[in-house]
């Protein structure tokens, strides 16, 4: 039985494969583990690997899994990423920039219409005392602006978007 | 003693008030945004009131609200904690005006230490070593030039009033001090409504030393030993501990005279802190004078015994200090690591949102205190600190151990956070010896960010959940007749939930 | 050092037991019984192993068993905790023959400070004070009448072995006596397999002062001052502090080195405990030695900074103690509570179950040392020990507020406790002005049941969550148009849920 | 609207009436509340009663509703209690001996047919290392015998019955 996991960007294929009492684990083709004795309680999982017995914290929500281990987070997604909730860097988006954190929407310098250069700032958006700036892909007219200064935005939503000619 | 306190603040730091609070017999008015209502802060406050929507200018730093609300609740002092109003003479004098105890310095005070380049001359003319570098403030640029060139490049410009790195920049050569006098200008003026900005010597790869001081009404003084607080991300400290592994006896004893001088030459009153670089020869030059309870103050009361929000209101309802200096001592060694809600995998990106499982690490010498319960919504407005994990032990080598193991079993699930980084830094061969100083995770950060050598085990663990997720999806698409037919990850693998020994 | 532990325990402390190890870097395995497969001491350990069925006898209890699973898993040394076989001679022989380190005192001193009549005739040696009455064992009924005349009634008749009450009668005149002989070796031989008693002069009203000394394979031994321990119910201690208000400089070092030498006669290695009876004119009598870690403990590692845990396990790896009798001292107060699962509004019957919510008081001074998560089950099998809050302050006043404000923040649901009992032995001004004995409960207990004052507050919260259970139970039962046709309270009443500032 | 709870053999009528955005709650007809400011979250309630918030933990159990306040813990049931689960003193039971706790039934040293006295032990159960002995409510016979030595046992189940004359 094969999962598909992600981290970030990186792509887990994950076999499970049952064995008597014992559990084959087969992760990308390379890691390799024989567990056993798999306990699941209301947050928390356990199970042998060789000589250790591991107890890990884990939360779900919808189509994430999340993992606690050895003070790491690990939070994994089960299903093909939409747009929204994807973690991308905003440069490979084209002809939008959005905010990688929700936040708020401190200032937009550009109207519509503008001509901007590659690297122009064309949102600010602040959360919790940071500021990040988004910064102009590549050049472009302003073709739309989603929201205005002042407004709760959630993150990768595409806040400017432009005309690339 | 104070019969009701309002605490003008939320997160770890208002709990830690309110705690005080309440081992005094004092009780406690706490406040929140619209933001808050169900804050973590307000299940130990006696009453709670709401002063304003979420953005921090319409509530928590609200002096206006925050004055009414306190007369309306007959609370005769605030404790402001850190950072909003905490060392907002405006906010002070407010309060010395409605006839309101503020739990800190005196507003002359607040106002004499808030700026940085009236300290340094005060500072200067006691005696005690400041950085060399400009003393008044200008518009000339050539003053600025000729004080570089007198001093020495690297030279540093910043801001005068406010702090956390803000309107700073370091300056390597003429050419490009005008434009960074004037970067730095910009930045003040939009962070603190003041564009003035001074030059002082660069000191390079300094250790941050800071000394703990109590002054009472009665002009009683005793300082409370150091705390180093090298280890900073971006001007933010994240890692404090004390002793300081760069000071001798003899040394602190010195810092820790220059740093009582300094908060009586100020006329301070209440807890203060007096910051010092120390370079790479062991010279000391003061820094500033942190007017408020400090993020780190934990560790102090864990060496010394000395619980300094308790000394705070004592100070404030006009008690005497009883500390004699001689009778003070540090016993063992504490550190602390604070804990954020941001992604060091993602460039430490602000990482707000719902905490899903939450488990504290406990046990002998650890100590936390937190902002968060399991469920409770982090809001984007505030400050990313979620909680700090401060722990004692009798050496410096167990206490790292304890801090170590501490954040191994801290469980912060549904929101990113940092610590898994803060325990790489513990388990770092150059912390461990100790000899670090303010650039050490600028230089070592790469290796600090997770290398992910565990991620195995954490995926074995998410395919179960999600073998299980699968499951019970499959189980509520289907009829009972169609889940038989269907090959569910779940029956080709066995029921193992209740399998045990 | 060792690499590997066992953990022949479980609860508190074998938690605590895993945490020394991790912090000193040592392997753990734990064990559990069938109906502990899922217990919270198994969170903390690298390995985890089922010793047998649910009943002590057949797990925790069973040596043959826990050898054979330490020889499998390659530890080299066991941890047996407190309880279970921490005493046992026996076990700490077997662990000897299967050479395996039994972290604890050596057998032969195990046995002899077992045997309580033994004991007394070694202490009584060294001219170190014990109670006047028998120093050997007979079946003689006219030896136990003619030292009872000697002594002067009231005495007091114990079983030689064992502890906790057992076997124990309290006899006030010649005619009780030889009944009460009888019923002691009764409840003795049923209790510990074996009928010997002894009788000596009862001291009424004493204080329960123990001394807490470490004592390393060459010879070195030191005392960690006392715990006084005279809040006891049925012969069990149920709060612990330290220093005790019943010594002074003089009696306190005078007592400490009494124990160090009984320690040194019965050749005792490791951590252990000389229990002493205080009578009401200051004069001590050596009354028993503890010879395992107690559950009072950590009241000594808040006050000493010295790791009691960590200690015994470097005294069994062969290192020495190198902590010097004149560089001990006692900083601030620490008070101990010891939560039970118990009913004290019930004749404290014992209350296994589910816990069903579980908050922890935490804070500056406050330490928890627990056995159970939320939704764990307490089995009834075992000890209804569930965890212990411990405090520190700076003064003893202090501490006390503390300690009251952490156990009325501490939140156990689904079974009964005795954290509201704790709570007012807290706030009681006898236990205020510390002047108390043994006998205080018993004296005040009618006094410290909750008289359900607040229980309006309780109901009116308990009744919202009724009306919200009826609505919810109303809205299954029905379909969408009979719900409004009803009259549910919770439409009469309206939606409180969501209601904010 | 009104609800009954029993804290032990103690009945409380409570009635909730809305006023606006007050409720007021009376209790037995005695002691009378007015509370404000309800706000629900997952295990914890909090209202306004005069200058105070209280905040306090509760939890729910079939019939059960928990409530921890001032460090004590209640246990409230909701509906009339059955012979089962209910909480009264053994002798009022009349014609048998049950145990408060569970426990393990450790020894029964009686047998059918005996004749017993009024407060002669019919059971020992043990539970969490203390001895419960359970005693004959008046003088009888020994009827039935429920459960054997070793038996694990809940509470308040029947163990010894009597014939009573």
């Amino acid at each position: 039985m094969e999962f598909k996991l992600q981290y970030f960007d990186k792509q887990y294929s994950v076999t499970l494969e049952k064995k008597d009492d014992l559990y084959g684990v087969v992760i990308n083709d390379e890691m390799k583990y024989q567990v056993s004795d798999f306990v699941r309680q209301q947050n928390i999982i356990s199970f042998r690997l060789n000589e250790t017995i591991y107890n890990i914290y884990f939360a779900e929500d919808r189509d994430k899994v999340y993992v606690a281990f050895g003070g790491d987070s690990f939070i994994f997604d089960l299903e093909k990423r939409t747009t929204a909730g994807a973690r991308r860097p905003v440069e490979e988006r084209g002809n939008s920039v959005s905010s990688p954190m929700p936040g708020l929407l401190v200032k937009v310098p550009v109207s519509l219409g503008d001509k901007v250069a590659a690297g122009a700032t064309l949102a600010i958006v602040e959360a919790m005392k940071m500021q990040n700036e988004l910064r102009a892909p590549s050049d472009g007219i302003v073709k739309k602006i989603n929201f205005k200064e002042g407004d709760q935005i959630d993150a990768f939503q595409p806040i400017v978007e432009l005309d690339i000619e | 003693m104070f019969k009701k306190i309002l605490i003008a603040n939320r997160g770890e730091i208002a709990v830690r008030v309110a705690r005080a609070c309440r081992e005094l017999g004092v009780a406690t008015v706490g406040v929140y945004s619209t933001t808050d209502k169900s804050a973590y802060h307000l299940r130990f406050m006696d009453d709670a009131v709401w002063i304003g929507d979420s953005p921090p200018q319409a509530s928590y730093l609200n002096i206006e609200k925050i004055i009414d609300v306190t007369k309306k609740s007959g609370a005769e002092a605030i404790h402001p904690g850190y950072g909003f109003l905490a060392e907002n003479a405006q906010f002070a004098r407010a309060c010395e005006d409605a006839g309101v105890v503020f739990i800190g310095p005196n507003s002359k005070a607040l106002a004499l230490v808030g700026d940085k380049v009236a300290s340094r001359t005060t500072v200067k003319a006691i005696g005690v070593p400041i950085i060399p570098g400009m003393e008044g403030l200008t518009e000339e640029m050539s003053i600025f030039k000729n004080m570089a060139k007198e001093v020495g490049y690297p030279v540093i410009v910043k801001a005068s009033l406010g702090g956390g790195g803000k309107g700073m920049r370091i300056v390597y050569n003429d050419e490009e001090l005008e434009s960074c006098v004037a970067a730095g200008r910009r930045e003040a003026k939009s962070a603190f409504g003041d564009d003035s900005v001074y030059l002082e010597k660069y000191v390079d790869r300094p250790r941050h030393v800071e000394f703990q001081v109590l002054r009472d009404h009665q002009g009683n003084v005793v300082h409370l030993f150091e705390r180093e607080c090298s280890i900073q991300r971006r001007h933010q400290k994240i890692i404090e501990e004390t002793p300081s592994q760069a000071l001798d006896d003899k040394l602190r004893a010195k810092m820790g005279e220059a740093a009582k001088k300094v908060i009586e030459a100020a006329d301070y009153t209440n807890a203060g802190t007096v910051e010092f670089l120390l370079d790479e020869n062991k010279n000391f030059y003061f820094l500033e004078v942190n007017a408020r309870v400090q993020v780190e103050h934990p560790i102090t009361e864990m060496v010394t015994g000395v619980d300094l929000v308790r000394h705070q209101i004592m100070i404030a309802a006009g008690e005497r200090i009883t500390l004699k200096q001689d009778e003070v001592s540090q016993h063992g060694h504490a550190i602390e690591s604070r804990i954020y809600a941001e992604d060091p995998e993602n460039n430490f990106l602000p990482s707000p949102g719902k905490i899903l499982t939450l488990v504290e690490p406990s046990g002998p010498g650890i100590r936390v205190d937190s902002g968060i319960y399991q469920g409770c919504d982090v809001p984007p407005q505030y400050d990313p600190i979620l909680s700090k994990v401060i722990v004692w032990a009798e050496t410096r080598s167990m206490s790292i151990s304890r801090m170590s193991h501490a954040l191994q079993h801290y469980i912060i699930l549904g929101i990113r956070n940092n610590i898994g980084f803060l325990k790489r830094i513990m388990d770092t061969q150059k912390f461990i010896e100790g000899n670090y100083h303010t650039h050490f995770l600028d230089e070592n950060e790469a290796d600090l960010i997770s290398k992910h050598d565990d991620i195995g085990i954490a995926l074995i663990a998410a395919t179960f959940i999600a073998s299980e997720k699968k499951r019970v999806y499959d189980a509520r698409a289907g009829t009972r007749a169609e889940l038989q037919k269907s090959m569910t990850p779940w029956r080709e693998l066995g029921h193992w939930e209740i399998c045990g020994h």
